[in-house]
C-alpha cells in the first residue's frame, strides 16, 4: 500500500541525520502479521513494509526510548496518534524529541475476518469501498464493512492531525453511527443479575497476561499497582473476585483518559471485550460532566477537576 | 453459621476531619448502631481510590462505605467535589458489572451527624442482610 | 507414566516449625537470628552453604542460608536481614510463633576441597550469615584445617553481626584470627575503619595452601574478588555464594537461573572458575 | 500391565460420533474443545452438543488441566496445614499432537527431577488422553521441525483420526481400550487403521513451514551476548501472553492469601516476561529490561533446557506466533540464529 513511500521517508530522514531511530512494522511470519521493527540506518528501511495489516499501534515504544538520546520518527495511522497524543498529555514523550510520519489511514484489516473470508490470504489492495484480498485460495473481493476491524468500521479520526508529514494525502473520517453505544445500551438492558453472569462469564476467561494494559497508550505510569509487592493490591490467583477487581480498577484508571484506540481489545488472546467496559465509562463521562465526545486528550482530565454543581447523588 | 444468619460486613472509608469526627459522635452519645462496621480512617474522602473500594469488596466485604465532609465543607477546601466526580463514575461501572449499587454508598456525613453516621450503618446493614453475601457460593468456600 | 502420585508428599508444602528464640543481631536492629525446632522429628541432615525457604504463613516465603552448624544439630538458625514482606513479617515474630520450614535447599560449601587448607572468610554484614554455618562447622572440625583467618566488615559499628562469635568464640580458637572493619566509624570505635576489599589487601592473607570463601553485598564480592587475586588466589581457590530471588527452591519456577544453572540446584555456592564460565546475568 | 502394540489394539469406525460424546459428557468427566468470542477453549462439558470437533487450535493449550493456572497447594489454620484431595478422574477428548508432545516434557519438569509434583503428577494419572489426529493445522504450525507431525499421537490412550466423513478411532493403551469397550461402530482391520494413521503422520503443515533446528542449542551456546537479542527484544510489549499460551511454559509463583488466622497457598502461572519476576526484596533485578527477559525464555526453550533434559522445551504449536500481538515469533529467532551460525 504504501511500502515505498515508508521506506523512501526512513531513508531519506536517517540519512539526513534527522532522527536517530525508525518505528515502522516489517512483514511476519505471514503477511496478514506484521511486526514492529526499529531500524537505526538508512540501507535497513528495504525491511519496512506499510500495508492494510499493520495495525500494531507503535506510540507506546517510545517510552523505551525515553532516556536514550535523539529524535526518534515513528509511523502513526490517526488512532495511533491519539496514543501519542495521550503521551504528550502525560508528559511522558517529549513533542520536539518524536518526529511523526503519518498514514492517513484507509482502514486497517481483521486478519481474523480475512482469513475467514480467504483462507491463506496473503495480501490486500483497496479498491474503492472494497478490498480485493489474494492469496493461495486464489482472489476475493469483499466490502471494506466485511473485512476491516471493528475499531476501522467506526473511525473518525484516520489521519493523524499533529503529523510531521503525511504518506499521501488526508483520509475522511467515516461518520457510522455509533454501534459500541449500542453495544452498551444493550448490556445496561439486561438485569443486574443477567450482567453479573455476562462479565463472569467474560472475566474467567482472563488469564492476566497484562497486554491489555501493556498495549494501552494511557497505562503509562512508571510502575503500576498490579505488579506492586508492597502494597499487594492483586495476586496472580485468577478466581472470580480477583478478576473482576483487575478489569475494573483497570477500566477505571484510564477512565476519562482513554483515546479508543480499541488496542486492548485487539491484543486480548482471549477476546474479551474490553472496548464494552471503556466505551460506558466514556459515555458516562461524558453525560455526567456534560463534555463533548473527545477525540483528541483534553488539557485536563475530566477526573482531575470538578464543577460544584455536579450532579449530586449521595446526600 | 447459615448464610441468613451472618451478619454483613461493611468496610467504612471515613474522612479524618468529617466523617469520623461523627462516628466518634455517635459513640460518645451511646447512639447504638449495629457492629458491622470497620472503620478506615482516611485524611479526606478524595483520598479513596477506587480501587480500595474494589479490594474491599475482593477481600469479602458486603458492602463498602465512603464517608467526607460535606461538599463546600472539605478542611482541603475542594478534596470531596473530587470524590463525587469519581464515584459518580464508580458507582455507575459497580451496576454496570452487576454489582448491586446498594453495595455501596457515599454520604456526606458532618463532625456533628453522629445520628445520620449510626443510621447510615443501620439502613445499610439492613438492606445487606436482606441482600444476603455478595456471592453466596464464595462465602461457603470460605467457611469450609 | 510416573508410578502412583498419590503417596508424594508435596515438597512445596512446608513442615510446620516453631520460633525457639529471637535474638536481636545487629544494634542497628534490621537483623535477627531465629532459632528455630520442626514440630515434629528432628531437624533435616544439611551442609554448611545450604538454605531452606522460611514461610510466614499468610504473608509468603523467603530463601534464608542456614547459619547454624549441622555440628550442633539440636536446632537450624537462620539471620535474617528485614528487607522486604517476608523477611519483615518475620521480624514481627517472637518466642513460640509458628512458621513453615521447607527444605535444605542447594548445594554447599566444597567440605572436601577446604580440607586441610588455610581458610580465608570473607564477609560483608549479612552475608556473614552462610559463612558462619562453615566457619562453626570448621572450628568444631578444627584438627583438620590450617590456619583460619576471618575478614570481616560492616557499614558501621552498629551494622556488625554475630558480635559475640567475631568477638568472643571465635578468637579463642587455636590458629584462628578475626580482622574487623567497619566502613564508617563511630566515637566508640576503636578498630580498623575501611571497605572490606582493601582491608583484605592489607590483611594480606596468604594464597598459599589456602581458600577464600567470601560472601556479601554483589558490590563488595566484586572487589574482594580482585583484592584476592592480586593476592595470588586462583579462580579455583575462591569460593563464593550468591542469592537471587527464589521461589521454588527446586529448580522449576523459573527465577534463578544463571544460563542453564540453577542457583538453588547447582547453586548457591559456586567457585570463581564456575561462575567465570556462566553469563553474567546476577 | 499389559503390553500390546499399538497395531494389534482395537479399533472402530464412527459414522456419528454424537452418541458417544453424549455418553462421555453424561459421565462428567470430559473435557473437550468448545466454541468461546473468537476462538476455541477446552472447558469440560456437560453437554455433547457444546463439543466441536471441527476446532482449529485453541488460544490457550490444555496444560491448565495437568498445571492449573492458580492451585491451592495448602490451606492452614490454627490447628495447621491440610493438603487438598488429589483431582478426580477425567477424559480430554480433543488434544492435538502438538500439546501431546508437550506432556513429556513437562512430565520431566514435574515428575523426574528432584521435585515430584504430586498434583501434577495425579492429575496426569487420572486423565484420559483422547487424541485427534491433526486436520485443521493453522498457517502458524511448525510442529514438523520438532519431528512432530499432524498424526503424531504417541502418548494418547485413543486417538480419534478424521476418516471418510466419520472418525476412524485407535485404542493405543489398555485405558483406551477400557473406555472403546462398550462403544458402537464395526470393528476396523489392524492394516487399515494403520494406513489412516499413516498417512496423518506423513502430512505437512500448511505453509510448509519448516525451520531447521539442528545446531540451534549449540550455536546458542555463545550467543549470550550477541546484539541479535536486543533487536529482536525491541518490540516486545513485556506481557505474558507467550508464556501463558504456551503448552510447554512452566513458571509459576507461589501466594499466600490470608483472612485473619487461616489461608491458603496458591500455586500461580508466572511470566518471565514480567518485569517483576525476578526483582529481589532489595531491589536488585538480575533481568533488568527487555533484553535480558526476552533472552531468558529463547534461551530457556532452545538452550538451558536443552543441557539439562536434552530436548528443546517447544513443541511448534505455534500459539505464541498466533497470539502475539507484535509478531515476536520463535521461529524466527530459530531462523535468525542459523542465520548468525550460517554467516560465522
Amino acid at each position: 500500500m504504501r511500502s515505498e513511500a515508508v521506506r523512501a521517508a526512513a531513508r531519506r530522514l536517517l540519512e539526513e541525520g534527522k532522527v536517530v531511530r525508525f518505528l515502522g512494522h516489517a512483514p511476519g511470519f505471514d503477511p496478514t502479521s506484521p511486526f514492529p521493527q526499529l531500524i537505526t540506518r538508512a540501507e535497513e528501511a528495504e525491511r519496512l513494509v506499510l500495508d492494510h495489516f499493520c495495525a500494531p499501534n507503535l506510540a507506546k515504544y517510545l517510552l523505551d526510548y525515553e532516556t536514550q538520546e535523539g529524535v526518534t520518527a515513528v509511523v502513526l495511522k490517526g488512532c495511533d496518534a491519539l496514543g501519542l497524543a495521550r503521551l504528550l498529555a502525560d508528559h511522558r514523550v517529549a513533542r520536539d524529541r518524536v518526529w511523526v510520519v503519518g498514514l492517513p489511514c484507509p482502514g486497517m484489516l481483521d486478519r481474523d475476518k480475512a482469513a475467514a473470508l480467504l483462507p491463506g490470504v496473503q495480501e490486500a489492495r483497496a479498491e474503492g469501498d472494497e478490498f480485493v484480498l489474494t492469496g493461495a485460495g486464489g482472489e476475493r473481493r469483499v466490502a471494506a464493512g466485511q473485512v476491516l476491524l471493528d475499531r476501522c468500521l467506526v473511525c473518525a479520526v484516520p489521519t493523524p492531525d499533529d503529523a510531521d508529514e503525511l504518506l499521501g494525502e488526508p483520509v475522511p473520517g467515516r461518520p457510522v453511527p455509533r454501534e459500541e453505544d449500542a453495544a452498551v445500551a444493550a448490556l445496561e438492558a439486561m438485569t443486574s443479575a443477567e450482567r453479573k453472569a455476562y462479565w463472569t462469564e467474560q472475566f474467567s476467561r482472563c488469564i492476566r497476561c497484562m497486554a491489555c494494559r501493556n498495549v494501552c497508550p494511557a497505562c503509562n505510569c512508571r510502575s503500576c499497582c498490579f505488579d506492586s509487592e508492597e502494597p499487594r493490591w492483586l495476586s496472580r490467583v485468577t478466581d472470580g473476585p480477583a478478576q473482576e477487581m483487575f478489569h475494573f480498577v483497570r477500566a477505571l484508571h484510564v477512565a476519562g483518559r482513554c483515546v479508543d484506540c480499541h488496542e486492548c481489545e485487539r491484543v486480548c488472546p482471549m477476546d474479551i471485550p474490553l472496548m464494552k467496559l471503556n466505551h460506558k465509562l466514556l459515555q458516562d463521562v461524558e453525560e455526567l460532566f456534560e463534555l463533548e465526545r473527545a477525540f483528541v486528550p483534553r488539557e485536563v482530565e475530566p477526573l482531575g477537576i470538578y464543577r460544584p454543581d455536579d450532579p449530586e447523588e449521595f446526600a | 453459621m447459615s448464610v441468613a444468619e451472618r451478619e454483613p460486613k461493611i468496610v467504612g472509608f471515613l474522612c479524618n476531619w468529617c466523617s469520623y469526627a461523627g462516628a466518634d459522635l455517635a459513640g460518645t452519645s451511646r447512639t447504638s448502631y449495629p457492629t458491622s462496621v470497620r472503620v478506615i480512617r482516611v485524611p479526606c474522602s478524595g483520598r479513596v481510590n477506587p480501587q480500595f473500594v474494589l479490594r474491599a469488596f475482593q477481600l469479602g466485604a458486603d458492602g463498602v462505605l465512603v464517608a467526607g465532609c460535606h461538599p463546600g465543607d472539605c478542611h482541603y477546601s475542594t478534596g470531596n467535589y473530587f470524590t463525587r466526580r469519581r464515584f459518580l463514575l464508580v458507582k455507575r461501572f459497580l451496576d454496570y458489572l452487576g454489582i448491586d449499587q446498594r453495595r455501596f454508598r457515599l454520604r456526606w456525613i458532618s463532625a456533628s451527624e453522629g445520628p445520620k453516621f449510626a443510621e447510615t450503618i443501620r439502613e445499610m446493614t439492613e438492606e445487606l442482610r436482606q441482600l444476603g453475601p455478595r456471592d453466596a457460593a464464595a462465602v461457603e468456600a470460605h467457611a469450609e | 507414566m510416573p508410578e502412583a502420585a498419590r503417596q508424594l508428599d508435596n515438597p512445596l508444602v512446608p513442615a510446620l516449625a516453631t520460633v525457639q528464640a529471637v535474638r536481636p543481631e545487629t544494634a542497628a536492629g534490621d537483623v535477627r537470628t531465629f532459632q528455630v525446632t520442626l514440630d515434629e522429628g528432628p531437624v533435616f541432615p544439611y551442609l554448611p552453604g545450604q538454605c531452606a525457604m522460611l514461610s510466614v504463613l499468610g504473608v509468603g516465603e523467603s530463601m534464608i542460608s542456614i547459619t547454624s552448624s549441622p555440628t550442633r544439630p539440636d536446632f537450624l538458625e537462620f539471620s535474617v536481614k528485614n528487607a522486604g514482606r517476608v523477611t519483615g513479617a518475620l521480624h514481627e515474630l517472637g518466642e513460640g510463633a509458628r512458621i513453615g520450614v521447607r527444605g535444605p535447599y542447594g548445594n554447599h560449601f566444597p567440605l572436601e576441597l577446604l580440607r586441610g587448607k588455610n581458610l580465608v572468610f570473607v564477609g560483608g554484614g549479612i552475608g556473614l550469615a552462610p559463612l558462619r554455618s562453615l566457619i562453626s562447622y570448621c572450628l568444631d572440625h578444627r584438627a583438620d584445617y590450617g590456619q583460619v583467618d576471618i575478614v570481616y566488615g560492616a557499614r558501621s559499628p552498629v551494622d556488625l553481626c554475630f558480635k559475640e562469635d567475631l568477638f568472643e568464640r571465635w578468637p579463642a580458637v587455636e590458629n584462628t584470627f578475626v580482622h574487623v572493619t567497619v566502613d564508617r566509624g563511630d566515637g566508640s570505635w576503636q578498630g580498623p575503619v575501611g571497605f572490606v576489599p582493601a582491608y583484605v589487601e592489607q590483611v594480606a592473607p596468604s594464597s598459599r595452601d589456602a581458600v577464600a570463601i567470601t560472601c556479601g553485598p554483589p558490590i563488595m564480592i566484586k572487589f574482594v574478588l580482585a583484592a584476592l587475586e592480586k593476592l595470588g588466589f586462583t579462580d579455583e581457590q575462591v569460593v563464593t555464594t550468591l542469592e537471587l530471588k527464589m521461589q521454588c527452591g527446586v529448580g522449576i519456577c523459573g527465577r534463578c537461573n544463571i544460563g542453564p544453572k540453577y542457583v538453588c540446584l547447582d547453586g548457591p555456592v559456586f567457585t570463581l572458575a564456575e561462575l567465570k564460565k556462566l553469563p553474567q546475568e546476577f | 500391565m499389559n503390553a500390546l502394540a499399538v497395531e494389534e489394539r482395537k479399533a472402530v469406525r464412527l459414522a456419528d460420533i454424537r452418541p458417544v460424546l453424549e455418553r462421555l459428557a453424561a459421565g462428567g468427566k470430559l473435557v473437550a474443545p468448545v466454541a468461546e468470542a473468537g476462538g476455541f477453549a477446552f472447558r469440560r462439558v456437560g453437554q455433547a452438543e457444546k463439543v466441536r470437533l471441527d476446532f482449529y487450535n485453541t488460544a490457550e493449550s490444555p496444560k491448565d488441566l495437568f498445571f492449573p493456572q492458580s492451585e491451592v497447594l495448602f490451606s492452614y489454620d490454627a490447628a495447621g496445614i491440610a493438603v487438598p484431595e488429589p483431582a478426580g478422574e477425567q477424559v480430554l477428548l480433543g488434544i492435538r499432537p502438538c500439546d501431546l508432545a508437550a506432556l513429556p516434557l513437562l512430565d520431566r519438569v514435574f515428575g523426574e527431577g528432584p521435585f515430584r509434583d504430586p498434583g501434577y503428577l495425579a492429575r496426569r494419572e487420572r486423565t484420559v488422553l483422547v487424541a485427534v489426529a491433526c486436520d485443521r493445522p493453522r498457517a502458524s504450525c511448525f510442529c514438523t521441525s520438532f519431528g512432530l507431525s499432524p498424526g503424531h499421537v504417541a502418548g494418547a490412550d485413543m486417538v480419534l483420526y478424521p476418516d471418510e466423513g466419520g472418525y476412524l478411532v485407535r485404542a493405543q493403551t489398555e485405558a483406551g481400550e477400557a473406555l472403546m469397550a462398550e462403544w458402537p461402530g464395526e470393528a476396523v482391520a489392524p492394516g487399515e487403521a494403520e494406513a489412516v494413521a499413516a498417512r496423518y503422520r506423513s502430512m505437512e503443515t500448511p505453509l510448509g513451514r519448516r525451520i531447521r533446528l539442528e545446531g540451534v542449542a549449540e550455536a546458542l551456546d555463545g550467543m549470550f551476548d550477541h546484539p541479535m537479542w536486543e533487536q529482536i527484544a525491541a518490540r516486545c510489549l513485556s506481557c505474558g501472553i507467550c508464556t501463558y499460551t504456551c503448552p510447554t511454559c512452566h513458571c509459576f509463583q507461589l501466594t499466600d492469601e490470608a483472612k485473619g488466622e487461616a489461608g491458603k497457598r496458591v500455586r500461580c502461572w508466572d511470566s518471565c516476561m514480567f518485569p517483576e519476576f525476578t526483582r529481589m526484596a532489595g531491589g536488585h533485578n538480575p533481568r533488568p529490561d527487555k533484553k535480558a527477559r526476552v533472552r531468558q525464555r529463547f534461551m530457556h526453550k532452545l538452550n538451558y533446557f536443552v543441557r539439562r533434559w536434552e530436548e528443546y522445551l517447544c513443541v511448534g504449536c505455534g500459539r505464541c506466533v498466533e497470539s502475539c500481538p507484535v509478531g515476536l515469533d520463535i521461529a524466527y529467532v530459530i531462523e535468525a540464529v542459523q542465520g548468525v551460525t550460517a554467516r560465522a
